[in-house]
Protein backbone atom coordinates (compact mmCIF):
# COMPACT_ATOMS: atom_id res chain seq x y z
CA UNK A 1 0.00 0.00 0.00
CA UNK A 2 1.14 3.03 -0.28
CA UNK A 3 -1.65 6.13 0.69
CA UNK A 4 -0.26 9.03 -1.20
CA UNK A 5 -1.14 12.30 0.02
CA UNK A 6 -2.83 15.34 -1.37
CA UNK A 7 -0.64 17.88 0.03
CA UNK A 8 2.65 18.44 -2.24
CA UNK A 9 5.73 17.41 -1.34
CA UNK A 10 4.94 15.10 1.31
CA UNK A 11 5.83 11.68 -0.25
CA UNK A 12 3.89 8.75 2.93
CA UNK A 13 4.47 5.22 2.17
CA UNK A 14 3.66 2.27 4.16
CA UNK A 15 5.40 -1.18 3.52
CA UNK A 16 4.43 -4.61 5.34
CA UNK A 17 7.11 -7.22 3.92
CA UNK A 18 9.08 -10.28 4.61
CA UNK A 19 12.42 -9.21 3.37
CA UNK A 20 14.39 -7.01 5.00
CA UNK A 21 15.16 -3.36 4.56
CA UNK A 22 17.85 -1.18 4.32
CA UNK A 23 17.50 1.79 6.22
CA UNK A 24 19.95 4.05 4.02
CA UNK A 25 18.65 3.01 0.81
CA UNK A 26 15.41 4.20 2.54
CA UNK A 27 16.39 7.07 3.53
CA UNK A 28 18.05 8.17 0.28
CA UNK A 29 14.64 7.36 -1.78
CA UNK A 30 13.09 9.88 0.55
CA UNK A 31 15.29 12.51 0.33
CA UNK A 32 16.56 12.33 -3.04
CA UNK A 33 16.37 15.26 -5.58
CA UNK A 34 15.14 16.89 -2.10
CA UNK A 35 16.46 20.55 -0.96
CA UNK A 36 13.37 21.41 1.53
CA UNK A 37 13.72 18.48 3.80
CA UNK A 38 15.87 20.03 7.01
CA UNK A 39 15.66 17.02 9.16
CA UNK A 40 15.17 13.15 8.79
CA UNK A 41 14.50 10.88 11.91
CA UNK A 42 14.55 7.18 11.67
CA UNK A 43 13.82 4.57 13.78
CA UNK A 44 15.11 1.28 13.31
CA UNK A 45 13.78 -1.36 15.42
CA UNK A 46 15.96 -4.85 15.49
CA UNK A 47 15.48 -8.33 16.82
CA UNK A 48 17.67 -8.87 20.29
CA UNK A 49 18.81 -12.06 21.41
CA UNK A 50 17.74 -11.88 25.17
CA UNK A 51 21.15 -12.96 26.04
CA UNK A 52 21.43 -15.64 23.68
CA UNK A 53 17.96 -17.04 24.72
CA UNK A 54 15.95 -16.78 21.76
CA UNK A 55 16.80 -18.28 18.34
CA UNK A 56 14.08 -16.78 16.21
CA UNK A 57 11.44 -14.40 16.45
CA UNK A 58 7.90 -15.35 14.11
CA UNK A 59 5.82 -12.62 13.60
CA UNK A 60 2.26 -13.02 12.79
CA UNK A 61 0.27 -10.03 10.88
CA UNK A 62 -3.25 -9.45 9.95
CA UNK A 63 -2.50 -8.65 6.39
CA UNK A 64 -4.48 -5.90 5.02
CA UNK A 65 -5.79 -4.70 8.40
CA UNK A 66 -1.88 -4.33 9.02
CA UNK A 67 -1.55 -1.63 6.05
CA UNK A 68 -4.75 -0.25 6.80
CA UNK A 69 -3.66 0.61 10.92
CA UNK A 70 -0.08 1.98 10.00
CA UNK A 71 -1.62 3.94 7.29
CA UNK A 72 -4.13 5.37 9.74
CA UNK A 73 -1.72 6.49 11.98
CA UNK A 74 0.47 8.03 9.32
CA UNK A 75 -2.31 10.35 8.50
CA UNK A 76 -2.32 11.00 11.89
CA UNK A 77 1.09 12.19 12.22
CA UNK A 78 0.60 14.29 8.77
CA UNK A 79 -2.24 16.12 10.23
CA UNK A 80 -0.49 16.60 13.60
CA UNK A 81 3.00 17.85 12.32
CA UNK A 82 3.96 19.56 9.15
CA UNK A 83 6.07 16.75 7.60
CA UNK A 84 7.70 16.21 4.08
CA UNK A 85 7.19 12.85 4.47
CA UNK A 86 7.02 9.50 6.12
CA UNK A 87 7.51 5.67 5.85
CA UNK A 88 6.79 2.84 7.74
CA UNK A 89 7.87 -0.68 7.11
CA UNK A 90 6.65 -3.59 9.29
CA UNK A 91 7.96 -7.33 8.77
CA UNK A 92 6.33 -10.20 9.38
CA UNK A 93 7.66 -13.78 9.45
CA UNK A 94 11.03 -15.12 10.64
CA UNK A 95 13.32 -12.78 12.09
CA UNK A 96 16.85 -13.74 13.33
CA UNK A 97 18.52 -11.93 16.64
CA UNK A 98 20.32 -9.06 15.06
CA UNK A 99 17.84 -8.33 11.88
CA UNK A 100 15.26 -5.51 11.61
CA UNK A 101 12.12 -5.60 12.07
CA UNK A 102 10.48 -2.07 11.56
CA UNK A 103 11.48 1.28 10.44
CA UNK A 104 10.26 4.68 10.74
CA UNK A 105 11.36 7.66 8.64
CA UNK A 106 9.96 11.20 8.82
CA UNK A 107 11.16 14.31 7.60
CA UNK A 108 10.30 18.08 8.39
CA UNK A 109 12.15 21.35 7.81
CA UNK A 110 12.90 21.35 11.53
CA UNK A 111 13.84 18.64 14.00
CA UNK A 112 10.88 18.59 16.77
CA UNK A 113 8.38 17.62 14.11
CA UNK A 114 10.39 15.14 13.16
CA UNK A 115 11.24 13.32 16.38
CA UNK A 116 7.78 14.15 17.82
CA UNK A 117 5.97 11.80 14.78
CA UNK A 118 8.69 9.16 14.26
CA UNK A 119 8.41 8.94 18.13
CA UNK A 120 4.47 9.11 17.63
CA UNK A 121 4.62 6.59 15.40
CA UNK A 122 6.37 3.77 17.30
CA UNK A 123 3.93 4.24 20.12
CA UNK A 124 0.95 3.62 18.15
CA UNK A 125 2.75 0.72 16.04
CA UNK A 126 3.48 -1.14 18.95
CA UNK A 127 -0.41 -1.11 20.57
CA UNK A 128 -2.21 -0.53 17.59
CA UNK A 129 -0.76 -2.78 14.07
CA UNK A 130 -1.99 -5.86 14.33
CA UNK A 131 1.56 -8.20 14.68
CA UNK A 132 2.13 -10.31 17.05
CA UNK A 133 5.54 -11.95 18.45
CA UNK A 134 6.57 -15.54 18.82
CA UNK A 135 9.63 -16.17 20.33
CA UNK A 136 11.52 -19.30 19.61
CA UNK A 137 14.26 -20.16 21.93
CA UNK A 138 17.77 -21.98 22.01
CA UNK A 139 18.38 -25.27 23.68
CA UNK A 140 15.47 -28.12 23.80
CA UNK A 141 12.29 -26.27 24.44
CA UNK A 142 12.14 -24.05 21.66
CA UNK A 143 8.60 -22.88 22.04
CA UNK A 144 8.97 -19.17 24.06
CA UNK A 145 5.47 -18.46 23.47
CA UNK A 146 4.06 -15.35 22.67
CA UNK A 147 5.13 -12.30 23.48
CA UNK A 148 3.46 -10.10 26.28
CA UNK A 149 2.28 -7.04 25.43
CA UNK A 150 3.35 -4.30 27.81
CA UNK A 151 1.54 -1.81 30.31
CA UNK A 152 4.49 0.35 29.41
CA UNK A 153 3.49 0.65 25.73
CA UNK A 154 -0.05 1.39 26.79
CA UNK A 155 1.13 4.22 28.85
CA UNK A 156 3.66 5.93 26.22
CA UNK A 157 0.79 5.42 23.51
CA UNK A 158 -1.96 7.36 25.85
CA UNK A 159 0.43 10.37 26.80
CA UNK A 160 -0.05 11.10 22.31
CA UNK A 161 -3.75 11.39 22.87
CA UNK A 162 -5.62 14.44 22.35
CA UNK A 163 -7.77 15.97 25.06
CA UNK A 164 -11.07 15.57 22.61
CA UNK A 165 -10.52 12.02 21.51
CA UNK A 166 -11.68 9.06 22.90
CA UNK A 167 -10.15 6.34 24.80
CA UNK A 168 -9.71 3.03 22.67
CA UNK A 169 -10.15 1.13 25.70
CA UNK B 1 -20.16 -13.36 8.10
CA UNK B 2 -16.23 -14.24 8.18
CA UNK B 3 -13.98 -14.60 11.81
CA UNK B 4 -10.70 -14.71 11.53
CA UNK B 5 -8.25 -15.82 14.29
CA UNK B 6 -4.78 -14.42 15.50
CA UNK B 7 -1.89 -15.64 17.21
CA UNK B 8 -2.66 -17.05 20.37
CA UNK B 9 -6.63 -16.92 19.87
CA UNK B 10 -5.52 -19.08 16.79
CA UNK B 11 -3.68 -21.31 18.18
CA UNK B 12 -5.97 -21.84 20.99
CA UNK B 13 -9.22 -22.49 19.23
CA UNK B 14 -7.11 -24.73 16.35
CA UNK B 15 -8.62 -23.07 13.22
CA UNK B 16 -6.77 -19.63 11.61
CA UNK B 17 -10.65 -18.68 10.00
CA UNK B 18 -13.93 -19.96 9.20
CA UNK B 19 -17.49 -18.60 8.32
CA UNK B 20 -20.04 -17.92 11.18
CA UNK B 21 -23.62 -17.51 10.99
CA UNK B 22 -24.73 -16.19 14.90
CA UNK B 23 -28.22 -15.70 15.48
CA UNK B 24 -30.43 -12.25 14.97
CA UNK B 25 -29.72 -11.97 18.76
CA UNK B 26 -26.21 -11.52 18.48
CA UNK B 27 -25.37 -7.74 18.00
CA UNK B 28 -22.46 -6.04 19.35
CA UNK B 29 -18.80 -7.82 19.74
CA UNK B 30 -19.34 -9.10 23.10
CA UNK B 31 -22.48 -10.91 22.12
CA UNK B 32 -20.56 -12.38 19.30
CA UNK B 33 -17.37 -13.62 22.27
CA UNK B 34 -20.08 -15.13 23.99
CA UNK B 35 -21.91 -17.06 21.26
CA UNK B 36 -18.32 -18.43 20.11
CA UNK B 37 -17.35 -19.29 23.62
CA UNK B 38 -19.87 -21.87 23.65
CA UNK B 39 -18.84 -23.81 20.46
CA UNK B 40 -16.24 -25.99 22.08
CA UNK B 41 -13.61 -26.36 24.63
CA UNK B 42 -10.97 -24.08 22.45
CA UNK B 43 -13.35 -21.23 22.12
CA UNK B 44 -14.07 -21.60 25.46
CA UNK B 45 -10.82 -21.14 26.14
CA UNK B 46 -10.10 -18.83 24.04
CA UNK B 47 -12.95 -16.18 24.87
CA UNK B 48 -12.20 -17.06 29.00
CA UNK B 49 -11.49 -13.50 29.51
CA UNK B 50 -13.06 -10.87 27.59
CA UNK B 51 -10.59 -8.03 28.26
CA UNK B 52 -7.30 -10.03 26.94
CA UNK B 53 -8.97 -10.17 23.65
CA UNK B 54 -9.60 -7.22 20.97
CA UNK B 55 -11.64 -7.56 17.64
CA UNK B 56 -11.87 -5.73 14.81
CA UNK B 57 -14.59 -5.44 12.44
CA UNK B 58 -13.53 -5.11 8.58
CA UNK B 59 -10.07 -4.61 9.59
CA UNK B 60 -10.90 -1.71 11.71
CA UNK B 61 -10.19 -1.66 15.85
CA UNK B 62 -13.65 -2.38 17.47
CA UNK B 63 -15.12 -2.57 21.14
CA UNK B 64 -16.81 -5.23 22.75
CA UNK B 65 -20.06 -2.85 22.43
CA UNK B 66 -19.43 -2.07 19.01
CA UNK B 67 -22.53 -3.13 16.58
CA UNK B 68 -21.31 -5.78 14.28
CA UNK B 69 -24.66 -5.53 11.68
CA UNK B 70 -23.43 -5.35 8.16
CA UNK B 71 -19.65 -6.86 9.11
CA UNK B 72 -17.80 -9.22 6.58
CA UNK B 73 -14.98 -9.55 8.00
CA UNK B 74 -14.49 -9.87 12.37
CA UNK B 75 -11.01 -10.84 13.80
CA UNK B 76 -10.24 -11.43 17.25
CA UNK B 77 -6.69 -11.38 18.38
CA UNK B 78 -4.50 -10.90 21.73
CA UNK B 79 -3.55 -7.50 22.72
CA UNK B 80 -1.13 -6.72 19.66
CA UNK B 81 3.24 -6.94 20.10
CA UNK B 82 4.46 -5.33 16.93
CA UNK B 83 6.48 -2.74 16.30
CA UNK C 1 38.14 12.02 18.37
CA UNK C 2 36.74 9.15 19.53
CA UNK C 3 36.31 9.09 23.86
CA UNK C 4 36.60 5.15 24.42
CA UNK C 5 33.82 4.88 27.43
CA UNK C 6 34.93 2.23 29.86
CA UNK C 7 31.42 0.34 29.88
CA UNK C 8 31.42 -2.78 28.23
CA UNK C 9 28.99 -3.00 25.03
CA UNK C 10 28.94 0.84 24.94
CA UNK C 11 30.71 2.82 21.86
CA UNK C 12 30.65 6.15 21.48
CA UNK C 13 32.31 8.28 18.50
CA UNK C 14 33.01 11.84 17.75
CA UNK C 15 33.52 13.68 14.28
CA UNK C 16 34.12 16.73 12.89
CA UNK C 17 34.97 16.75 8.95
CA UNK C 18 34.83 18.13 6.17
CA UNK C 19 33.51 15.32 4.03
CA UNK C 20 30.13 13.87 3.65
CA UNK C 21 29.13 11.00 5.34
CA UNK C 22 26.46 7.94 4.72
CA UNK C 23 23.82 7.07 7.49
CA UNK C 24 23.38 3.61 6.07
CA UNK C 25 26.72 3.08 6.46
CA UNK C 26 27.46 4.43 9.75
CA UNK C 27 24.45 2.76 11.27
CA UNK C 28 25.37 -0.42 9.88
CA UNK C 29 29.24 -0.06 11.44
CA UNK C 30 27.45 0.39 14.96
CA UNK C 31 25.50 -1.88 15.06
CA UNK C 32 27.50 -4.67 13.21
CA UNK C 33 27.29 -7.88 14.80
CA UNK C 34 25.54 -7.27 17.65
CA UNK C 35 22.37 -9.03 18.95
CA UNK C 36 21.60 -6.91 21.91
CA UNK C 37 20.35 -3.81 20.76
CA UNK C 38 16.94 -2.99 20.31
CA UNK C 39 16.41 0.69 18.85
CA UNK C 40 18.59 2.61 16.71
CA UNK C 41 17.42 6.07 16.27
CA UNK C 42 18.99 8.58 14.15
CA UNK C 43 18.42 12.34 13.48
CA UNK C 44 20.53 13.75 9.66
CA UNK C 45 20.77 17.71 9.59
CA UNK C 46 20.13 18.59 5.72
CA UNK C 47 21.14 21.96 4.20
CA UNK C 48 17.53 23.67 3.01
CA UNK C 49 17.76 25.86 -0.21
CA UNK C 50 15.55 28.41 2.11
CA UNK C 51 12.68 28.17 -1.29
CA UNK C 52 16.03 28.34 -3.58
CA UNK C 53 17.77 31.46 -2.08
CA UNK C 54 20.70 29.41 -0.83
CA UNK C 55 23.85 28.72 -3.00
CA UNK C 56 25.82 27.23 -0.37
CA UNK C 57 26.18 26.77 3.40
CA UNK C 58 29.88 28.04 4.65
CA UNK C 59 30.21 25.93 8.26
CA UNK C 60 33.26 27.64 10.31
CA UNK C 61 34.01 25.65 13.60
CA UNK C 62 36.67 25.84 16.20
CA UNK C 63 39.04 23.17 15.76
CA UNK C 64 39.48 20.94 19.16
CA UNK C 65 36.84 22.49 21.33
CA UNK C 66 34.22 21.18 18.63
CA UNK C 67 35.36 17.47 18.95
CA UNK C 68 35.48 18.41 22.66
CA UNK C 69 32.61 20.16 23.30
CA UNK C 70 30.56 17.14 21.34
CA UNK C 71 32.54 14.81 23.26
CA UNK C 72 31.15 16.35 26.52
CA UNK C 73 27.74 16.20 25.54
CA UNK C 74 27.75 12.34 24.40
CA UNK C 75 29.07 11.77 27.73
CA UNK C 76 26.24 13.51 29.49
CA UNK C 77 23.73 11.56 27.39
CA UNK C 78 25.95 8.49 28.32
CA UNK C 79 25.27 9.06 31.95
CA UNK C 80 21.73 10.16 31.56
CA UNK C 81 20.18 7.05 29.63
CA UNK C 82 21.06 3.39 29.50
CA UNK C 83 22.76 3.68 25.75
CA UNK C 84 24.44 0.85 24.08
CA UNK C 85 26.25 3.59 21.21
CA UNK C 86 25.90 7.07 20.53
CA UNK C 87 27.22 8.20 17.37
CA UNK C 88 28.09 12.20 16.40
CA UNK C 89 29.06 13.63 13.27
CA UNK C 90 29.28 17.20 12.30
CA UNK C 91 31.02 18.75 9.28
CA UNK C 92 32.47 21.91 8.58
CA UNK C 93 33.19 23.83 5.39
CA UNK C 94 31.36 24.55 2.20
CA UNK C 95 28.17 22.51 1.75
CA UNK C 96 25.39 22.40 -1.24
CA UNK C 97 21.74 22.36 -0.59
CA UNK C 98 20.64 18.85 0.02
CA UNK C 99 23.47 17.66 1.60
CA UNK C 100 23.77 16.43 4.99
CA UNK C 101 25.59 19.06 7.89
CA UNK C 102 25.02 16.59 11.06
CA UNK C 103 24.46 12.76 11.68
CA UNK C 104 23.22 12.06 15.46
CA UNK C 105 22.77 7.85 16.02
CA UNK C 106 21.97 6.51 19.39
CA UNK C 107 21.58 2.46 19.96
CA UNK C 108 19.76 1.11 23.43
CA UNK C 109 17.16 -1.46 24.68
CA UNK C 110 13.97 0.26 24.68
CA UNK C 111 13.24 3.18 22.06
CA UNK C 112 12.69 5.94 24.44
CA UNK C 113 16.34 6.20 25.68
CA UNK C 114 16.95 6.16 22.18
CA UNK C 115 15.17 9.18 21.39
CA UNK C 116 15.52 10.90 23.87
CA UNK C 117 19.52 10.92 24.26
CA UNK C 118 19.34 11.71 20.62
CA UNK C 119 17.05 14.58 20.75
CA UNK C 120 18.75 16.14 23.46
CA UNK C 121 22.28 15.54 21.52
CA UNK C 122 20.74 17.53 18.15
CA UNK C 123 19.23 20.33 21.33
CA UNK C 124 22.81 20.62 22.87
CA UNK C 125 24.41 20.53 19.67
CA UNK C 126 23.03 23.62 18.37
CA UNK C 127 23.13 25.67 21.24
CA UNK C 128 26.60 24.50 22.84
CA UNK C 129 28.93 23.36 19.91
CA UNK C 130 30.95 25.68 18.20
CA UNK C 131 30.12 25.87 14.71
CA UNK C 132 29.21 29.16 12.43
CA UNK C 133 26.94 29.15 9.84
CA UNK C 134 27.13 31.22 6.92
CA UNK C 135 24.72 31.82 3.55
CA UNK C 136 25.93 32.40 0.43
CA UNK C 137 23.08 33.40 -1.93
CA UNK C 138 21.93 33.10 -5.47
CA UNK C 139 21.89 36.19 -7.39
CA UNK C 140 24.10 39.18 -7.10
CA UNK C 141 24.22 39.22 -3.73
CA UNK C 142 26.01 36.64 -2.22
CA UNK C 143 26.63 37.30 1.00
CA UNK C 144 23.46 36.30 3.32
CA UNK C 145 25.61 37.04 6.53
CA UNK C 146 26.10 34.14 9.20
CA UNK C 147 23.01 32.50 10.44
CA UNK C 148 21.14 34.23 13.62
CA UNK C 149 21.14 31.80 16.67
CA UNK C 150 17.64 31.42 17.26
CA UNK C 151 15.38 31.87 20.77
CA UNK C 152 13.55 28.54 20.36
CA UNK C 153 16.99 26.51 20.67
CA UNK C 154 17.80 27.70 23.72
CA UNK C 155 14.92 27.01 24.55
CA UNK C 156 15.34 23.34 23.52
CA UNK C 157 18.21 23.08 25.23
CA UNK C 158 16.85 24.61 28.31
CA UNK C 159 14.28 21.84 28.63
CA UNK C 160 16.82 19.06 29.54
CA UNK C 161 18.43 20.99 32.12
CA UNK C 162 18.34 19.07 35.63
CA UNK C 163 17.36 21.07 38.88
CA UNK C 164 20.33 20.72 40.15
CA UNK C 165 22.49 21.80 37.05
CA UNK C 166 23.96 25.54 37.06
CA UNK C 167 22.23 27.52 34.00
CA UNK C 168 25.09 28.29 30.98
CA UNK C 169 23.80 31.87 30.93
CA UNK D 1 47.64 34.04 26.17
CA UNK D 2 46.46 33.20 22.51
CA UNK D 3 43.25 34.93 21.85
CA UNK D 4 41.05 33.36 18.83
CA UNK D 5 38.43 35.03 16.90
CA UNK D 6 35.61 32.92 15.20
CA UNK D 7 32.79 33.40 12.50
CA UNK D 8 31.48 37.42 12.64
CA UNK D 9 33.98 38.32 15.72
CA UNK D 10 36.90 37.47 13.54
CA UNK D 11 35.44 38.85 10.41
CA UNK D 12 34.52 42.39 12.62
CA UNK D 13 38.32 42.43 14.18
CA UNK D 14 40.15 41.23 10.85
CA UNK D 15 42.10 38.58 12.45
CA UNK D 16 41.97 35.33 13.32
CA UNK D 17 44.44 35.08 16.34
CA UNK D 18 46.81 36.53 17.62
CA UNK D 19 49.34 37.00 21.21
CA UNK D 20 47.87 38.70 23.65
CA UNK D 21 49.15 40.21 27.16
CA UNK D 22 46.93 41.24 29.31
CA UNK D 23 47.54 43.68 32.17
CA UNK D 24 47.40 42.26 35.85
CA UNK D 25 44.23 44.20 36.59
CA UNK D 26 42.27 42.01 33.66
CA UNK D 27 41.16 39.54 35.69
CA UNK D 28 37.40 37.97 34.31
CA UNK D 29 36.71 36.96 30.74
CA UNK D 30 34.62 40.47 30.96
CA UNK D 31 37.21 42.70 31.87
CA UNK D 32 39.54 41.05 29.35
CA UNK D 33 36.69 41.91 26.31
CA UNK D 34 36.52 45.33 27.93
CA UNK D 35 40.34 45.46 27.79
CA UNK D 36 40.19 44.44 24.28
CA UNK D 37 37.23 46.67 22.93
CA UNK D 38 39.43 49.62 23.35
CA UNK D 39 42.55 47.80 20.75
CA UNK D 40 41.09 49.94 17.93
CA UNK D 41 38.01 50.07 15.86
CA UNK D 42 37.30 46.62 14.72
CA UNK D 43 37.72 45.60 18.61
CA UNK D 44 35.22 48.61 19.81
CA UNK D 45 32.68 46.93 17.30
CA UNK D 46 33.21 43.56 18.04
CA UNK D 47 33.19 44.03 21.73
CA UNK D 48 30.13 46.54 22.26
CA UNK D 49 27.82 44.35 23.12
CA UNK D 50 28.55 41.83 25.97
CA UNK D 51 25.54 39.61 25.56
CA UNK D 52 26.07 39.03 21.80
CA UNK D 53 29.57 37.35 22.77
CA UNK D 54 30.04 33.63 24.04
CA UNK D 55 33.51 33.23 25.31
CA UNK D 56 35.62 29.46 25.89
CA UNK D 57 38.65 29.31 28.55
CA UNK D 58 41.16 26.48 26.69
CA UNK D 59 38.43 25.30 24.86
CA UNK D 60 35.45 25.00 27.30
CA UNK D 61 32.75 27.63 27.66
CA UNK D 62 33.21 30.43 29.69
CA UNK D 63 31.37 33.17 31.10
CA UNK D 64 32.08 37.20 31.78
CA UNK D 65 32.89 36.45 35.15
CA UNK D 66 35.27 33.67 34.57
CA UNK D 67 38.57 34.09 35.81
CA UNK D 68 41.32 33.83 32.72
CA UNK D 69 44.33 33.26 34.85
CA UNK D 70 46.51 30.24 33.59
CA UNK D 71 44.52 30.02 30.59
CA UNK D 72 46.16 29.58 27.97
CA UNK D 73 43.62 30.39 24.93
CA UNK D 74 41.05 32.11 25.06
CA UNK D 75 38.27 32.36 22.17
CA UNK D 76 35.18 34.42 21.23
CA UNK D 77 32.49 33.90 18.91
CA UNK D 78 28.60 34.65 18.36
CA UNK D 79 26.59 32.21 20.23
CA UNK D 80 26.65 29.36 17.96
CA UNK D 81 24.26 27.62 15.27
CA UNK D 82 25.57 24.51 14.55
CA UNK D 83 23.48 21.56 14.36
Amino acid sequence: MNPRVAKPDVSAAVRVEAAAFDVGREMALLTRGRTDVGAVVSFTGLCRDEDGALATLEIEHYPGMAEDEIGRVVESALKRWPLQGALVIHRYGRIAPGEPIVLVITLSRHRSAAFAAAEFLMDYLKTAAPFWKKQRLVGDRPDGGWVAAKAEDDAATARWRLPDAPARD
Amino acid sequence: MKALYFAGVRETIGLAEEEISPPPDVVTVGDLMAWLGQRGEGYADAFAEESSIRAALDRTHAWPHSAIAGTREIAFFPPMTGG
